[in-house]
């Protein structure tokens, strides 16, 4: 709670910033306050404060997510400092950013509907926003309308699946409403369930779970660098942190009414998302891809006995946020370089960038022993586990197939001959690559303290 | 008194107008409208059951769906002005520069 | 008596959100917008929410409609520059929002056996009510949604306003 | 035993020596017991019952001998080559030696696993990076074709660590408990999950076809990381990981898996004998030895499994000995293409006499390195079953049928304009090759001390077996 | 003292080859020939060593080392010294020292004279490995060692195609014979646990007969392979592209009849399967009269020589197929001195003509070359069986077995001999009688052969002469040394086989018959090639049917070409082109491209309307509601 009155204090203070014109180390001094936050929020570990009247709770649930996601806008931050200086509307953009992480942060704590849906709204308006947020271009401004229409449309499903389940449950309180539902397990009407299917459509809209993605890849690579590494890290984390709290903690009792409906999009999701990005030519919409298949995987943690696989999501979230952001942050440096050639014969031009991007990409294969590996194999024991066999099979190939695009991005970076001009990158940039090359050598090779973490 | 069954099956209907809206015009506002069309239908829905339940929460809620849809309203409109900006014109399919 | 009332208010709403959807010049769908929404008032008074009745009018009829009509006009949008859908585009829409409709009314089932939880209570939709509800219980929600708010104008304003010059030309 | 060094090539040199140095110290140390030695077993990843623990047996002994006589010898030989390696270059293959040494020793399943993966990665980039024209394609095909193998071979091993009772182990004596307690149908589907892992990376018979564009464009030291040191790691695993782990899988699909492997010693001979490309000719030849490894391997009788250890050691020796000849070869004439070659015996008596002498173990001549092993697995063929140890001893025929062939259109027949002006072997390249070629004979002749290292770890593994069938009796 | 045996000629290898370079030619040739010269001097004194010992125990046993031990197999590196491989031993030291020294003269002007002599030695080395080992492996090793070294020596002028090819073709053709051996062992190995001789031989009569007549086949097909018997023998006369020293050690006294002696060494084995012993008589007697008839054509010197290897070969094996082991034995020793005698000569003949070999450009050389025109008379009278030349005595006693055996196969295998006298003296006359044909300038560089050549083919002559009488036959009053010397060998296989005992009446009628054909046979080869001075037609002219046949060897290398070896090059190139691109490497890459279409197809998915995406999410929606009502 405290880190969500800090976060939106800062959001405060970058408006303020504008009026004031201090805009020199503002970035700085968010990075600072988000780190403060993020320290709060720890400190409240294993406590559960529920706060006004079960608005939100902050059980270790919520505290894990809340400091996964800032401790990844913290990266973000350092990653994307250029996406904020020296840009117009810099503190509107520093404001945006971090009333959607309050937005996000409430959508790991809330424990009410109406938090739920306000904690989507501030988070999806502010990335409406963001995603056009480079005016001057066309595909900036498809990416941010697509988006908003999109969005606005699975938010009337979101709304409609709410009501439905206030009307049969008679309250938006989570815990309420799960004591109902065991209360009344038979006597649940109809109606209930189609509120929860709508639910779930509204939720996996957001998380972009096949048949409900198609915005993702259109958005992510209209969006600034920025803008989608923010999307494919924070907002997926958020947005997964809000489906577990509404599907294991509050709907967990009618498993079998959606469980069927969500191993369909699992599969879907595993497949579709990554048999479409063998096709890609452009780097960030490859990614987008991926960020889309990656959502497959951790669904198939989530369908396979969701209780007992908070530990695995969260491992697999942080891995795949923080080797995303490394991935990002690479993608960011190349587009700066503004070179034609991209990413061909990078491994020449500057053989760190080319490193980070490949331990990057071999880290989202699952290539071990970086982290991406151990989040895929928790993945897979989870559901064979639980008897998923077939469906691990094709996570199996289904990965297989994500080998196969990644690593035509490191043949590129590695073998083809592009331009000779090498890039230059700001010595803050280095500093950030090798230390997410760090981080994620070092949850491949030691696993264990973060997944006894939320076992 | 109304049944509230009545109530369920008004808002199924005006949800699928909006639906039916959001698929059939190409005009981008007529879309938003029909967007709005369909939280109303929600609205309707939700002011019933909390007349049912006795219970305001529900009405409370509207006030929180109200807001946003103005919220929603009022972004989106403005991307709606940069793209007629870009673009001299409100049909959404012409936005599709960025696909496969 | 209620009961015609709310067939005569179910049918005006039903028949203008149809013609908001099927009307050629965007400023009739705005206006055919402000009757369902006009006709959902009723409904609101119909169900004893008299202040939620009257906020709808204000701020969907009044504010959000303005906005729309005033976004149409500034566009300078009607029939001629309406874009044109394919029949079989249209037709498909058509039964696509119909399957819709009926799972929905299919699936939206159970209401007829629940209970009504007691009488109407005719101080449930005040303003009163309303308000201690909101400012105890909602609270937090209240002033979330004023972030919500603030993100929308700032939004809407860093959209709208032109960008300043990333760096000073020097003279 | 591990070691990453990053420091150019003298460095890497001097790392790969000191761990030969080690290995030797290991050996003498060794004691031919079945136990495992040398343990190392310190917990890793608590939560999932994956602790780091290693050890050497007289199987891993072998294997890992042989990757730490090698690597030295490999990375000797890029000294000089044509193109300049950069320092990064030695650094993948040291941490690919870490990786193949760990796949040796690792007795914990997961950790095996690990250990797998990251010996592709540094072979991957050595392939890809230093590779030929067109390296892009073909390493890919590689890396997901052995992939796909070894994720098959993951979930397989995960399928096992979730029969382990109580909280689940990885460790390989728990893997093999479970893996033995499955009923055979199931077995079956683990014994293919598993082999398809191995048969890709040897390669069998039909899964072998990434491997002779890989070989073929790999720069040689890359050839000779995947011929010399890598298959093994598909040996080993069958002997060490499916063997043991389901036996009843074993003798239900162990005949098929030997048909495909003799099937593929012809298939493969054959198409050797019609190869142009040298580097394609020696791969396709490679991958008839290991057809062969792996039959006799399957007939789960010890002389096979005697019998592939030497040979083992023998094709990994043989085989890099080759390819550091084909590599001297195309380096001069800049040429693989065996009709545009011919006549080098008259410039360069010094290397003809040592590409007799490794053409000799190729093709298992008595009193080299190959014939004991060959000798050994045909034998337990031939127990096996008559009809397809006979089959698989055309090998010998083959065999040198196609090494002949090879010997006659490189090195006799007059000079031409490409071969005139070859010299003969450098002090370096000698210092590389002579040693080899001591060892190709001195195995030849006096084998038995290699035999002996095995030889209890080996029968350790068939008591399982035994046991194990005589449970099911 | 024994292992020094082998171990002198390896020493002898190794150190003319460590240092080929360096060592002169003189050095180096002392040091091959002296080192088969000591262990010829080491056999001879195990030879009188053994004789000392009474019949019953004249075998030595040495191990050496533990070659191969694991499991159930135990192999150790051990030499067996009996009767058998005591006289190998002398033959192959003796005749082995005599051509080293033949050599020197012979490749003193060749480039490579170091690595032949290290060759050579290499040679001997596993020639006695190969009679010397006391269990199977080892002799295995000598088996296929020899036939590397037969391989490197006709490739010896490796700058030559053809003979890189006959090179190759020999040692295929022996890996051939290597693969029935080694199943052979390995059989051996599976029904008696071990490999060793003694072993296997106390075990053998426990075994089924099927088993046995298994291992004899394809130990035979070990010895079709190594001595050139049907249908393995068209690699011998390519061989002859190696030196001619070559010819004669490898190709004519030794390794080729490592075949006889393996089938003799196996005795007991083979007298166990009547069926193996049937099989090796009618190959024989097949090569015999194949090898003959073709002999009979042939101009090359040195390959009329190679057929007529073949076919006593053949002989030999009529001989072990009959279950006459001694005699077999004995014809080879006899051989090993006329045949090596008879090549030296035509290599002292090809010396002196500067290479030629085509003996229509020879003729009347008898007054130049006057020591090797004696002492090839006396290898051809030998070989002809003119007594009391050693080829006499040694045919007889075959020819005497096989008429007590079936009238039959003495009919053909005196047809062989006889059309072996036909074409021996047709090449006598044709090279050294009649007109000189060759040009004059070869004629006029024609010149006897230095010392170091001479001397060992007049070694060679005397022992052609003389070799017959270590074995005279009881009925020539002899008293068969040989036979009795080697009798503790054959003593078990002796009492399984039947004997047919001729009368000496009997022999003497077979004697004079042979000896009046022969005459007969020489005196029209005489007026032929003589009298009328016949000469081959030159290449190319026509010949008759039969003549042609003969001529173009029956054509069986060109049937192989077709029948094995084009069939095997196509399917190899199928195996390539189709098998391995299009069908298994084509299935990989169609699950890839696959892969890819269907990303072709998803991808148009995406087709970034917005107006789709919707219809596409209400469908979902559709869908999952209708499921859950369903349900």
């Amino acid at each position: 709670m405290n880190a969500l009155y800090v976060i939106c204090g800062l959001g405060f203070l970058a408006l303020i910033a504008e009026i004031a014109s201090v805009k020199k180390g503002l970035t700085i001094a968010i990075m600072a306050g988000i780190l403060a936050a993020a320290t709060l929020v720890l400190i409240d570990w294993n406590s559960a404060i529920h706060y006004y009247n079960e608005m939100l709770v902050f059980d270790n649930f919520a505290i894990a997510y809340t400091a996964l996601i800032l401790t990844i806008a913290v990266l973000w931050f350092w990653m994307s400092g250029d996406y904020f200086s020296g840009q117009s509307h810099q503190t509107d953009r520093s404001a945006l950013i971090l009333f959607a992480l309050a937005g996000a942060i409430i959508m790991t704590a809330f424990n009410n509907m109406a938090m739920l849906f306000l904690g989507i709204e501030i988070l999806s308006i502010s990335l409406y926003v963001l995603a056009g947020s480079n005016k001057e271009s066309l595909l900036s401004n498809e990416a941010s309308f697509k988006y908003f229409l999109m969005g606005s449309f699975a938010t009337g499903f979101l709304l409609m699946g709410i009501a439905l389940v206030y009307g049969a449950t008679g309250s938006f309180d989570l815990t309420s409403i799960a004591s109902h539902i065991s209360n009344n397990a038979a006597a649940l009407p109809g109606f209930f369930y189609g509120g929860v299917i709508m639910m779930l459509v509204g939720m996996t809209f957001k998380l972009s779970a096949v048949p409900f993605h198609f915005w993702a890849p259109d958005v992510y690579e209209g969006s600034p660098v920025a803008i989608t590494a923010f999307m494919s890290t924070v907002v997926k984390i958020a947005a997964i942190a809000a489906f577990y709290r509404v599907f294991s903690f509050c709907f967990y009792q009618i498993q079998g009414t959606w469980i069927i409906i969500l191993q369909g999009m699992t599969i879907l999701t595993l497949v579709v998302p990554n048999v479409t990005a063998v096709y890609q030519g452009n780097v960030k919409r490859m990614l987008a891809y991926s960020s889309v298949g990656h959502v497959g995987y951790i669904l198939l943690a989530f369908i396979a006995n969701s209780p007992t696989s908070q530990g695995t999501i969260f491992y697999y979230l942080t891995s795949y946020s923080i080797t995303s952001i490394a991935a990002f942050c690479v993608l960011h440096e190349v587009e700066k370089s503004k070179t034609s050639s991209g990413f061909d014969g990078l491994y020449k031009r500057n053989p760190l960038l080319a490193v980070v991007m490949s331990v990057a990409l071999l880290s989202l294969a699952g290539i071990p022993p970086l982290a991406g590996f151990f989040g895929k194999y928790m993945v897979f024991t989870q559901a064979l586990n639980n008897g998923y066999s077939g469906t691990v099979i094709i996570a199996v190939i289904t990965s297989l197939i994500g080998v196969y695009y990644y690593f035509r991005v490191i043949i590129v970076m590695f073998v083809k001959k592009g331009e000779e001009t090498p890039i230059q990158v700001s010595g803050s940039s280095v500093i950030l690559m090798i230390l997410l090359l760090v981080l994620i050598l070092l949850m491949g090779v030691f696993p264990d303290s973060l997944i006894s973490l939320l076992k | 008194m109304i049944p509230i069954d009545y109530y369920i099956w008004l808002s199924a209907i005006l949800f699928s107008i909006g639906v039916l809206g959001v698929l059939y015009r190409r005009n981008a506002i007529i879309v938003v409208m029909c967007v709005e069309l369909m939280l109303n239908a929600v609205n309707v829905l939700m002011v019933a059951f909390s007349n049912y339940l006795n219970d305001p929460a529900g009405q409370v809620f509207v006030f929180f769906i109200m807001a946003v849809a103005a919220a929603e309203v009022a972004v989106g409109l403005a991307i709606l002005m940069i793209m007629f900006r870009n673009n001299r014109t409100t049909d959404i399919n012409v936005l599709n520069r960025l696909k496969w | 008596m209620t009961l015609n009332a709310f067939y005569f208010l179910s049918f005006l709403t039903v028949l203008s959100a149809l013609l908001v959807v099927f009307s050629k010049n965007p400023v009739y769908s705005a206006l055919y917008l402000v009757i369902t929404l006009a006709s959902l008032t009723g409904h609101y008074i119909l169900l004893n929410s008299q202040f939620l009745a009257f906020v709808n009018l204000i701020v969907y009829a009044g504010a959000i409609m303005v906005l729309f009509l005033f976004v149409i006009m500034f566009l300078n949008l009607n029939t001629d520059t309406e874009p044109h859908k394919s029949t079989i585009l249209k037709f498909t829409a058509t039964i696509c929002a119909g399957l819709l409709l009926i799972v929905l009314i299919a699936s939206l089932k159970g209401a007829e056996q629940m209970a009504k939880q007691s009488g109407p209570n005719r101080d449930m939709g005040s303003v009163k009510n309303l308000g201690k509800v909101l400012f105890t219980d909602f609270l937090l929600p209240f002033e979330i949604a004023s972030v919500l708010l603030l993100v929308a104008m700032i939004g809407s304003v860093m959209l709208g306003k032109p960008d300043e010059p990333l760096i000073k030309k020097p003279k | 035993m591990v070691a990453r060094l990053k420091n150019g090539k003298e460095l890497a040199l001097a790392a790969s020596v000191v761990e030969l140095i080690v290995s030797l110290l290991a050996i003498s140390q060794f004691s031919n017991t079945a136990d495992p030695q040398f343990v190392v077993n310190i917990p890793w990843i608590n939560s999932l019952g994956i602790r780091f623990s290693v050890a050497i047996d007289g199987i891993s002994m072998l294997l890992v001998l042989l990757t730490t006589v090698l690597v030295p010898f490999i990375i000797l030989s890029s000294f000089n080559s044509s193109d300049k390696r950069p320092s990064s270059f030695y650094g993948l293959i040291l941490i690919m030696q870490m990786a193949l040494v760990g796949v040796f020793t690792a007795r914990d399943g997961f950790l095996f696993y690990l250990f797998w993966e990251m010996a592709l990665i540094p072979i991957y980039f050595i392939c890809l990076i230093w590779g030929e024209e067109g390296s892009g394609k073909i390493t890919l095909k590689f890396f997901l074709y052995t992939l796909a193998g070894s994720l098959f071979m993951l979930v397989a091993l995960v399928y096992l660590y979730l029969q382990t009772p109580g909280l689940h182990t990885f460790n390989i004596d728990g893997l093999y408990l479970a893996g033995r307690s499955l009923p055979a149908n199931e077995q079956s589907i683990i014994f293919w999950g598993m082999f398809l892992a191995f048969a890709i990376k040897m390669p069998v018979f039909p899964f072998h076809t990434w491997q002779p564009d890989t070989y073929t464009i790999a720069p040689v030291q890359g050839t000779m990381l995947l011929s010399a040191i890598m298959l093994k790691m598909g040996i080993y695993g069958v002997i060490r990981w499916l063997i043991p782990v389901v036996p009843a899988g074993v003798q239900e699909w162990g005949n098929v898996a030997i048909i495909l492997s003799v099937i593929g010693i012809v298939y493969a001979s054959c198409i050797a004998i019609v190869q142009n490309d040298f580097k394609r000719l020696i791969a396709y030849s490679s991958i008839a030895h290991v057809g062969l490894i792996s039959a006799g391997l399957l007939t789960l009788s010890k002389i096979g499994m005697q019998g592939a250890m030497i040979q083992m050691l023998s094709h990994g020796i043989v085989v890099f000995a080759l390819f550091y000849i084909i590599e001297i070869i195309s380096g001069r004439t800049k040429t693989r293409s065996l009709s545009q070659l011919g006549g080098i015996r008259n410039a360069a008596p010094v290397l003809s006499s040592v590409f007799i002498v490794v053409m000799l173990g190729s093709v298992a001549l008595p009193l080299t390195s190959g014939f004991v092993g060959e000798f050994l697995l045909i034998n337990s063929l031939v127990q096996y079953q008559i009809a397809i140890g006979s089959v698989a001893a055309t090998t010998i025929i083959l065999g040198a049928v196609y090494m002949l062939r090879t010997f006659q259109k490189a090195m006799s027949g007059e000079t031409n304009s490409i071969t005139s002006a070859f010299k003969d072997l450098t002090g370096q390249e000698k210092l590389v090759l002579f040693p080899i070629v001591i060892l190709i004979i001195a195995i030849g002749v006096y084998p038995a001390p290699l035999l002996d290292i095995s030889e209890a770890a080996v029968d350790n593994i068939l008591v399982i077996v035994s046991d194990f069938s005589a449970s099911v009796k | 003292m024994i292992s020094l045996i082998p171990l002198l000629p390896l020493l002898g290898f190794l150190i003319i080859s460590l240092n080929y370079t360096r060592l002169s030619k003189n050095v180096s040739s002392i040091i091959a020939c002296s080192s088969v010269l000591v262990s010829f001097i080491l056999a001879v004194f195990l030879f009188i060593q053994l004789t000392s010992f009474p019949a019953d125990q004249r075998s030595i046993n040495v191990s050496v080392f533990n070659w191969i031990t694991t499991g159930d197999l135990s192999v150790s590196f051990s030499f067996l010294i009996d009767p058998l491989s005591s006289v190998m031993l002398l033959i192959i030291t003796g005749v082995g020292f005599l051509i080293h020294v033949y050599s020197i003269g012979y490749m003193h002007d060749d480039a490579g004279f170091n690595k032949f002599f290290s060759y050579l030695n290499l040679f001997v080395f596993f020639m006695l490995m190969l009679v010397m080992g006391s269990n199977y492996l080892v002799m295995f090793v000598g088996w296929v060692g020899v036939g590397l070294c037969s391989y490197l020596l006709i490739g010896f002028w490796f700058k030559n195609g053809d003979y890189n090819n006959a090179a190759n073709k020999a040692f295929i053709m022996n890996r051939i014979g290597d693969l029935g051996l080694l199943v052979a062992m390995i059989l051996i190995f599976m029904s008696c646990g071990s490999l060793d001789y003694n072993e296997v031989f106390a075990k053998v009569s426990e075994l089924d007969s099927s088993t046995i007549t298994t291992i004899t086949i394809l130990l035979f097909v070990g010895a079709m392979g190594k001595s050139a018997q049907i249908p393995l023998y068209t690699w011998l006369p390519d061989a002859m592209a190696g030196p001619t020293p070559v010819s004669a050690l490898i190709h004519a006294a030794t390794m080729v009849t490592a075949g006889v002696y393996m089938v003799a060494r196996n005795n007991l084995l083979y007298a166990l399967s009547p069926a193996a012993l049937d099989l090796i008589l009618i190959i024989g007697l097949a090569t015999a009269l194949f090898a003959a008839t073709i002999a009979l054509t042939q101009n090359d010197i040195k390959k009329v020589l190679a057929y007529s290897t073949v076919s006593q070969l053949g002989l030999m094996f009529v001989a072990l197929g009959l279950g006459a082991f001694s005699s077999g034995i004995f014809h080879m020793a006899t051989h090993a001195f006329f045949k090596a005698l008879l090549f030296l000569c035509a290599g002292s003949v090809i010396h002196a003509l500067q290479g030629e070999q085509d003996i229509r450009k020879m003729g009347g050389l008898k007054k130049y070359l006057p020591i090797t025109y004696a002492t090839f008379l006396i290898g051809v009278l030998a070989i002809s069986g003119i007594p009391p030349f050693a080829g006499f005595f040694s045919k007889d006693e075959i020819l005497a077995d096989a008429f007590a055996h079936n009238t039959l196969v003495w009919g053909i295998a005196l047809l062989a001999s006889l059309l072996t006298v036909f074409y021996m003296f047709r090449l006598l006359f044709l090279t050294f009688f009649g007109n000189e044909r060759a040009s004059r300038d070869t004629m006029h560089h024609i010149h006897e052969s230095p010392k170091s050549m001479a001397v060992p083919l007049m070694v060679l002559a005397l022992l052609s002469l003389v070799g017959g009488f270590m074995n005279v036959p009881a009925t020539l009053f002899g008293s068969g040394r040989l036979t009795e010397f080697l009798a503790p060998v054959f003593s078990q296989s002796k009492e399984l086989l039947t004997e047919h005992p001729l009368s000496h009446s009997t022999e003497y009628s077979l004697m004079g018959t042979v000896i009046a054909l022969t005459v007969v046979v020489i005196g029209v080869a005489y007026s032929m090639y003589v009298k009328k001075n016949e000469v081959p037609v030159a290449d190319g002219a026509r010949l008759g049917t039969l003549q042609n046949l003969s001529y173009h060897k029956y054509y069986v290398d060109e049937i192989y070409n077709t029948l094995i070896v084009k069939p095997l090059y196509w399917i190899s190139g199928k195996f390539d082109a189709v098998v391995e691109r299009v069908a298994i490497d084509g299935l990989v890459n169609v699950t890839g491209t696959t892969v890819l279409d269907w990303s072709k197809i998803l991808r148009l998915l995406q087709n970034g309307s917005i107006g789709f995406y919707i219809f596409m999410m209400v469908i979902g929606i559709v869908l999952m509601l209708s499921i859950t009502f369903i349900h």
